[in-house]
């Protein structure tokens, strides 16, 4: 009812295999992209940016690129870490003018523009993840996903020995000197919010659309084929090794992307250790299966959730104001709303089903979750000590993984497509 | 028995069938004390619908598992277009036109029914990732000419309806179908076809049948196929080779294979019509 | 043997279900079936018209496969089921044999069907008389006894998940599809199992059949399912006289079978679906 | 309001040395607030934020508190301090990063915001070597030292001053590095066993040091050569060991112990009144102390700036001035219940870092007890400040840094 | 004897019983990867939560003190009393009961037949979930975890092998760690009880027969509740004792939770299926970790451990991709 496909015909196949196929899909796409664009800059601050847009686009690019390997390609990998230092490191050193050593003699190169620092850095992460690939050849499943952990603790070993990779400074940290596109600054102390996020937006809709290409067209198929069945695969003509050492190499090109602009943009310094170790390689994993495997949209839902949700937590219970701000207040309405929403559902399964949690009665923990985060939000915060809310929060986070897994096992993406779906059919149940 | 030389024959319904095509010599296959496949050898004409009949565990499955290339034989020789095969990965093999369909269905889960009939035509998209990841240009371009091919495929099979359906939701015999699909959709010059019947009524066997038959009329397409429905089996091969504990038991037209004692006891239990 | 109108005794009923797959997928629109104890019932239909969809509504499998029974009641020996964990159900003797054999797969031949008797608790000299009892029905497992189930033949396979659901030592068993993927021989044999058990031990029988042929002929009882739906039902003699089951369901037209060669027109439309 | 942000850690792998750190910070403004109201008569707020010692994390609350008007950012973390230091300098914020952080910038000719008193690292270093000389009668020459550090940005910071002390000094140094999170270190420990190194020193954090001065006392180590930075020596670092860990060394640069009268305000104004930020049970420890010791620092700094810019309601900028121009005195100290609770020096543009005075407290495992054994003493500028020049430095040409202070 | 040689020996023994201790942790990961072809994840935090749950329960500590001090405003933190370790042990080791039944009747019931990165994906949710609980439960500070095991060097061994240097005076014998060779007879204990279990008990082959295929399991009436409960009731005793070895030894505190990292390249060597594996793949990494820090170590920088192990492993399974013990994985058509 509210969501139409009838009447939009398609006469060529180009048509047909566009993304969004749908009239009203796509007029949302172009209208997100609008506001992305041309609203969103006019109106960010620093906070918005540095703690929420920023992480938000370069985890996006992250999860696209193990979305690729893991979702679409099938090969699990807990390496992203290490992959993201790659592109870090190879950023800094593209960024501050690569040094090499030939007989003794050293030759540096001038210092590259960020975008291409950026760009390069990503091939440079691309030839390390065929390299790690490799052995997928041989090794499957959770076998692989432990075995790609090697070139987790080993890349970031390697990028805590060598000093050559961080310009030989003395505690092994590496900064991001001030660099600009067209005279704006986009890396260093002097950046303005709106450039920073500009600059990871261009970047990351360039990497959704080429991956979106990829994945629709054969490579796509060849990587879905392999991952749906590899023996199979093999037998009607897919050839494992390039399969999926080009999945290894796409993927870790965006990886390396996400990595440098994490490095360059995001934070400005960096320790190996700290900023890409495995913690990092199991958060951009989280976002792809909870955004849903496979699918471009979800990557970015995941990356969404799980940098919106800690935020939006501590915002509700450990901050504490004593008048209520206007995105409180706002924000309280929509939570009131959702409430509302949710405790209908409740009631329509219960009487549709007899039972509490039965289905998709898991209506009523939602409804419980946004009441509570309306009355938090109302109040502007609960004020909790932080240690309480930071265990707390990793109960909520937890629970709502598995939450969210039991509700739907595809992901975000899937319950988008599946509520689609009942739009589309509404208010006919079938 | 015809003449099974390398000449061609004529079929009684006055079909005309070419020189072989593949041959297999004195294949030996064996999994550890398992021997699947004893000392066997047969040949496959163009253009002739062979089938491969036998008791279950009789070595079916691996034979064509060994024309794919999946299984390596310890011995024996492979020859294929008349020239011997070299050891070859299954991959290279079904680029020199040998497609197949699987016993238990091995269709890609995740993908609907286009893509999956889209991975059939793999072996003739030749674009490069870059270009690929451009997509206007040559990727559209290739993409749309093959999805062509595809869709007369998928006419010509009948499930258009389900062209977007994730095969994950299919009943058994529509999964069956989509794999014939895949396999048609690369144009192979060869098909192997395991138990294409299996878990279908009369209705959809005929239907199957149909395909079969006008795929080999059609496209001259040659097929080796192996079905437990001896009422397929009979009316639709051209020669049989009934397999038993990894033996080759018997070689001929139905009619010859119908009436040899040993297949009869084998595996017909009584004799079939 | 038995004849449906000599019993009424039944055992299992299923009362006008409907099952949905994915909150949205509307797959049976109201079924009711009746199995009399001691029969052996055939349920028959096309691809996807919903007969695996049946048995695994009866047998409480739809939930891990995101499916849902939202209308209607199963009830086995006048006990509501739909509560009840398929391992309740095993307990009070309905077994399945699932279609596609659904061996497992790093367990040996013998494993697999040892495993078959977790629900017994009448002993291992019991347990291990069964074992014989199938290796007689299945000589051929008895060959293969100690290899991995994953690498048995298709048909072996088969013959394992047959074997094993039997030793459970059940009452009613669903038999998805038995007959797919066995040689002939094989299926008359197992047909044949069926038939002993059903007649010796009293066992009750729902299958799910495509090879309405065979199965027309041992059952005594069928159902035939298009789309969801019940769509005719009754004595297996009588279904098999029916013209329309003829033609469509055993492939015969007024002149004996036909050959498979001869099939020319594509798709007739099935009267009762008009 | 005055604000000072704490970026504290009260969870992850690091919690144990976060709390009482934390707990301490809050404590002492609580305690200002309470029986001063406040600084100047302006109350004080210590907004905490939860880093988890996650750098992301740190931005996340960096970037949430400034707007409260922060007047000075203690993320005692020195992953989150380089991440912080482009952009509180960008935003005028001045950091005090006590004893971790950033080296070099203690020079504040470069590092305008970022302040590093009363000692960093290498002065640390120097002061472990120097206690050493002071044992050996001055000559260590031809002695084993051993390095067992984190193997981090933290832990590498004393290698190259250590370097030059074992060139000046002619000690053999030997590095063991052990990794994030320090849970198994047979291998080092055993080398240990095999080299026999005279003296170890120690750069851990978290669970490191406790396994590592478990692994001492395995081999039996004898403790008093063991010599842990101001990171590894507090009380949860040596009590795992038992009585094994009796005598076992640490660098400090504030006394320890709950013998000050300023503990007794704390629990009448605070822990009484059920104010304390955390259970009230850390008060005395290490870093309990280490904590209230920055809280008192910075609020020194505040009426420094206070007396300097004639206004109570100071700007961050303005904190900026009372930091450079604090001074710490014995008489100032002991008025704040204090006395000889850590070393007297002052603060100037150039020099961010104090004169790094650094003393030694060693562990009295039958009373529980750390005790200071040294006074506050000097470390080897002459060593260091090249070092922390020649960074700095080439930190400045990177970014073109326009040096201040002329 | 060289330095060098009698030194490398003494690296090798350690290795032997580093690899031990890492096998006890691996133990759990095979138990519930074995029964339910889910790899759990959370195997880590469970040994932190049980034995965090060991100390508070011991100490009679109030669960929840700190929140429900800060809600209520109340001051309560110990029950005041000290229980014996024996007692202390059975308690949790019950707790860890519950805690398999919690488990299995609010996650794992609800993802019967799915995918394993789906179920994986659930451990990781429930790793978070615990450790937050852990931490709430019982405080996010060190505690001294001591049940009476020896710990240190053993003197007597040293004293005893003194003779093997033949002259050679740097050394003073074999440096074993006492609690390392008690966590060997343990080990050894439970890898036998377990293998006897999963091999020759019905229960072990329904254990196995539900990881193969959770329909197929289901239908023919294996209870996969009752099995999931055991097995992650098991897993739980395993993640109690790998807690009361690792925390004996370092203090019960977050890092605890992060041997699941030692652990995984042990399982990974082993074969995820295999119990005899986790022990034998123990072994490997414990020496060739130890042996490499030994020998290459120095050269590079050190701290090799980490990744070395991984790579090990991975080498290993280029090799036998199912690792050494593990289930040939079954590819056909
Ligand atoms: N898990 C599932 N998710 C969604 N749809 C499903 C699922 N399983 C089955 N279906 C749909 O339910 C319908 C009935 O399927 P079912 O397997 O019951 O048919 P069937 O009669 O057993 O067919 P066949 O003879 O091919 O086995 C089919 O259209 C199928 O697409
Ligand atoms: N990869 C393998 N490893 C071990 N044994 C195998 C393997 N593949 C096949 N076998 C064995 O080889 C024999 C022949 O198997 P195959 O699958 O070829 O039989 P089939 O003739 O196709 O039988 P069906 O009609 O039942 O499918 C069987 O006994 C089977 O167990
Ligand atoms: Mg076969
Ligand atoms: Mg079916």
């Amino acid at each position: 009812m509210f969501y139409r496909e009838a009447g939009d015909y398609k006469t060529s196949y180009q048509d047909d295999g566009q993304t969004f196929p749908i009239k009203f899909d796509r007029y949302r796409y172009y209208f997100v992209l609008f506001v992305a664009f041309a609203m969103v800059p006019f109106l960010i601050n620093d906070y918005w940016v540095n703690a929420i847009f920023l992480p938000f686009l370069i985890y996006s690019i992250a999860a696209i690129g193990l979305n690729i390997l893991v979702g679409y390609c099938g090969q699990v990998s807990l390496g992203t870490g290490g992959f993201m230092a790659v592109g870090a490191y190879a950023c800094y050193k593209f960024m501050t003018g690569l040094d090499i050593w030939i007989d003794g003699v050293q030759y540096a190169l001038p210092p590259i523009n960020i975008f291409f620092s950026v760009i390069l850095a990503g091939l440079v992460t691309a030839v390390v993840g065929v390299l790690f690939g490799l052995p997928s050849l041989r090794i499957k499943g959770f076998y692989l996903a432990v075995a790609t952990l090697a070139a987790q603790f080993f890349l970031v070993w390697l990028f805590n020995k060598w000093s050559w990779a961080y310009n030989y400074s003395a505690s092994g940290q590496i900064n991001a000197p001030e660099r600009e596109i067209f005279g704006v600054a986009i890396t260093g102390p002097s950046t303005d919010a709106w450039a920073t996020y500009l600059f990871c937006l261009v970047i990351a809709a360039l990497c959704a659309i080429v991956a979106r290409n990829l994945t629709r067209g054969a490579s796509g198929r060849k990587w879905m084929a392999i991952r749906d069945m590899d023996i199979a695969a093999e037998i009607i003509g897919v050839n494992p090794l390039k399969a999926k050492l080009s999945a290894f190499a796409v993927s870790s090109f965006y990886i390396g992307i996400a990595g440098a602009l994490f490095f360059a943009v995001y934070l400005g310094a960096v320790e190996v250790g700290e900023a890409f170790g495995i913690q990092k390689s199991f958060i951009v994993l989280f976002m792809v299966i909870i955004g849903g495997l496979g699918s471009i949209f979800g990557s970015f839902a995941g990356a969404a959730f799980l940098v919106l949700l800690p935020v939006l937590l501590k915002l509700m219970l450990a901050d504490s104001t004593d008048e209520i701000s206007g995105f409180s207040s706002v924000m309280s309405w929509v939570f009131l709303v959702a409430f509302a929403a949710a405790v209908v559902m409740l009631v329509i399964n219960i009487v549709r089903t007899r039972s509490l949690i039965a289905g998709a009665g898991v209506g009523w923990i939602f409804a419980s979750i946004a009441a509570f985060m309306a009355y938090a939000l109302t109040i502007g915060g609960m004020g909790w000590p932080t240690d309480i809310v930071a265990h707390l929060q990793l109960v909520i986070v937890g629970a709502l993984i598995i939450i969210f897994l039991i509700a739907e096992p595809h992901g975000l993406a899937q319950l988008w497509r599946v509520a689609k779906e009942k739009l589309r059919l509404w208010p006919f149940p079938h | 028995m015809n003449d099974m030389s390398t000449e061609g024959y004529t079929t009684a319904d006055g079909r005309k069938i070419g020189g072989t095509l593949m041959e297999m010599k004195n294949i030996t296959l064996s999994f550890g004390g398992v021997k699947a496949i004893t000392d066997i050898s047969f040949d496959i004409k163009e253009g002739e619908i062979r089938a491969i009949i036998g008791p279950n565990g009789a070595g079916k499955s691996s034979m064509l598992n060994v024309i794919s290339g999946f299984y390596i034989p310890q011995q024996g020789e492979v020859w294929y277009q008349g020239a011997k095969r070299p050891q070859m990965r299954p991959y290279e093999v079904a680029r020199q036109g040998i497609a197949r369909t699987f016993q238990n269905i091995a269709l890609f889960d995740g993908m609907s029914v286009l893509d999956n009939v889209m991975t059939g035509r793999l072996n003739h998209m030749t674009t490069g990732l870059f270009a690929q990841g451009l997509w206007k240009g040559k990727a559209e371009r290739e993409e749309v000419e093959n999805r062509e091919r595809a869709e007369k495929i998928i006419d010509f099979l009948e499930i258009q309806a389900i062209r977007k359906t994730p095969v994950a939701r299919l009943p058994y015999g529509l999964k069956k179908r989509v794999e014939l699909a895949r396999a048609l959709a690369a144009e192979p010059s060869l098909l192997l076809l395991d138990e294409p019947m299996a878990g279908m009524n009369v209705e959809e066997k005929e239907d199957m049948s149909r395909f079969i038959l006008d795929v080999n009329d059609e496209f001259g397409t040659t097929i080796a196929l192996i079905e437990h429905d001896m009422g397929v089996v009979m009316d639709l091969s051209d020669r049989v080779v009934v397999m038993d504990y990894g033996k080759k038991i018997g070689d001929g037209t139905p009619d010859e294979v119908r009436n040899n004692q040993d297949v009869i006891d084998a595996y017909l239990g009584v004799s079939h019509d | 043997m038995l004849d449906a109108g000599e019993t009424n005794d039944t055992v299992l009923e299923v009362n006008n279900i409907e099952v949905i797959y994915n909150h949205v997928i509307l797959v049976l629109k109201g079924v009711s079936l009746k199995v009399p104890k001691g029969g052996i019932t055939a349920l028959l239909g096309g691809n996807g018209a919903g007969k695996t969809t049946t048995l695994k509504a009866i047998s409480n499998l739809l939930h891990s496969e995101r499916g849902e029974v939202t209308k209607g009641s199963v009830s086995y020996r006048g006990e509501i089921t739909q509560h009840l964990d398929p391992a309740d159900l095993v307990k009070r003797g309905v077994i399945q044999v699932m279609e596609g054999r659904h061996c497992f797969e790093h367990l040996t031949v013998e494993e697999n069907l040892l495993t078959g008797a977790y629900t017994r608790t009448d002993g291992k000299g019991a347990v291990d008389a069964d074992l014989e009892m199938v290796y007689n029905y299945f000589p051929r497992l008895k060959e293969r006894r100690r290899s991995q189930a994953g690498y048995t033949s298709g048909g072996e396979q088969q013959m394992v998940a047959i074997g094993r659901a039997l030793m459970s030592r059940p009452e009613t068993i669903l038999l998805d599809e038995p007959s797919m993927g066995l040689a002939p021989q094989l299926v008359e044999q197992i047909f044949g199992i069926v038939k002993q058990l059903n007649e010796g031990e009293g066992y009750t029988f729902l299958l799910a059949e495509q090879n309405t042929n065979v199965a027309l002929r041992f059952a005594h009882y069928g159902y035939i399912l298009e789309s969801g739906r019940v769509v005719m039902d009754g004595p297996a003699k009588e279904l098999r006289e029916n013209p329309d089951v003829k033609e469509f369901y055993l492939g015969m037209s007024d002149d004996g079978r036909k050959s498979f060669r001869d099939v020319r027109s594509y798709r007739r439309r099935k009267r009762w679906l008009s | 309001d005055l604000v000072f942000p704490s970026l504290s850690y009260r969870t992850g792998p690091y919690a144990a040395g976060g709390i009482p750190f934390a707990d301490g910070y809050a404590d002492y403004f609580t305690m200002l607030n309470e029986r001063d109201g406040g600084i100047g008569g302006i109350m004080t707020k210590v907004p905490e934020c939860e880093t988890g010692y996650n750098t992301e994390k740190g931005v996340e609350c960096y970037e949430s508190t400034k707007g409260e008007g922060a007047l000075v950012y203690q993320p005692l973390s020195t992953g989150i301090t380089y991440q912080l230091i482009p952009k509180v300098t960008a935003d005028g914020i001045p950091l005090h990063t006590m004893g971790y952080g950033r080296t070099s910038a203690a020079n504040g000719k470069v590092f305008s915001h970022v302040f590093n008193y009363p000692a960093n690292y290498w002065n640390g270093a120097s002061v472990a070597i120097n206690h050493l000389l002071e044992t050996n009668g001055g000559d260590i020459k031809g002695k084993k030292v051993a390095l067992v550090y984190h193997n981090s940005a933290y832990g590498k910071e004393p290698i190259r001053t250590l370097e030059e002390l074992s060139t000046k000094h002619g000690y053999e140094l030997s590095l063991l590095p052990v990794d994030h999170p320090g849970q198994e270190q047979k291998s080092q420990w055993l080398q240990i066993r095999r080299d026999k190194p005279d003296y170890v020193i120690m750069y851990g954090w978290g669970v490191m040091n406790q396994v590592a001065i478990q692994e001492a006392a395995n081999i039996r180590f004898n403790m008093e050569n063991f010599i842990g930075i101001w990171w590894s020596g507090a009380e949860h670092d040596v009590t795992p060991a038992g009585d094994a860990a009796n005598g076992y060394k640490s660098v400090t640069f504030h006394n320890v112990g709950s013998d000050f009268p300023v503990f007794d305000d704390i629990k009448t104004h605070v822990v009484d009144k059920g104010l304390a930020a955390g259970a009230g049970d850390q008060i005395g420890t290490v870093l309990y102390n280490r904590g209230m010791y920055a809280a008192m620092l910075a609020a020194e700094a505040a009426k420094k700036a206070q007396e300097i810019h004639g206004t109570a309601q100071i700007t961050p900028a303005m904190m900026r001035d009372g930091m450079e121009a604090l001074e710490i005195t014995e008489e100032g100290m002991t008025a704040l219940g204090m006395p000889n609770f850590g070393p007297s020096f002052a603060v100037s543009c150039e020099n961010h870092g104090g004169p790094g005075l650094g003393g030694i407290t060693q562990w009295n495992a039958a009373d529980k007890k750390w005790n200071l054994i040294s006074d506050f003493g000097p470390s080897d500028m002459d060593v260091i400040l090249p070092l922390i020049t020649a960074d700095s430095e080439a930190f400045a040409a990177e970014n073109n840094i326009e040096q201040r202070c002329n | 004897m060289p330095d060098n040689l009698i030194f490398g020996i003494e690296v090798f023994l350690n290795g032997l019983m580093a690899g031990v201790l890492y096998a006890l942790v691996a133990l759990g990961f095979v138990l519930i990867y074995k029964a339910s072809g889910i790899f759990n994840y959370a195997q880590g935090v469970m040994a932190l939560f049980a034995a965090a749950t060991l100390v508070g329960i011991m100490n009679g500590q109030v669960p929840f003190s700190h929140l429900i001090n800060a809600m209520f405003g109340t001051e309560v933190h110990h029950f005041g009393w000290h229980l014996p370790a024996l007692l202390g042990i059975l308690l949790t080791a019950a707790f860890m009961v519950l805690l398999a039944w919690l488990v299995q009747k609010f996650v794992f019931r609800h993802l019967v037949g799915q995918e394993p990165i789906i179920l994986f994906m659930a451990t990781i949710g429930l790793a978070y979930f615990l450790e937050g609980i852990s931490d709430l439960m019982w405080g996010s500070e060190i505690k001294n975890l001591d049940v009476g095991l020896p710990q240190g060097a053993s003197i007597w061994l040293e004293d005893s092998t003194r003779w093997m240097g033949f002259g050679n005076e740097n050394f003073y014998g074999f440096f074993i760690d006492k609690l390392d060779m008690f966590a060997t007879v343990i080990a050894a204990i439970l890898v036998l009880a377990l293998v006897i279990f999963s091999q020759y008990s019905k229960q072990g082959r329904a254990m196995r027969a539900v990881a193969d295929d959770h329909q197929a399991a289901l239908s023919v009436g294996i209870n996969l509740n009752f099995i999931w409960v055991m097995v992650w009731s098991l897993a739980g005793f395993v993640a109690l004792v790998a807690g009361i070895m690792w925390g004996t030894k370092s203090g019960v505190q977050f890092s605890l939770s992060l041997i699941a990292l030692k652990a995984l390249p042990v399982l990974m060597l082993g074969g995820f299926t295999s119990i005899p594996g986790a022990i034998v793949g123990g072994l490997i990494i414990g020496v060739g970790e130890k042996l490499f820090e030994f020998a290459v170590g120095p050269m590079v920088g050190g701290a090799t451990e980490n990744w070395f192990a991984y790579v090990l492993a991975l080498i290993f399974l280029v090799f036998r991709p199912q690792g050494l013990f593990g289930e040939k994985i079954i590819e056909r058509v």
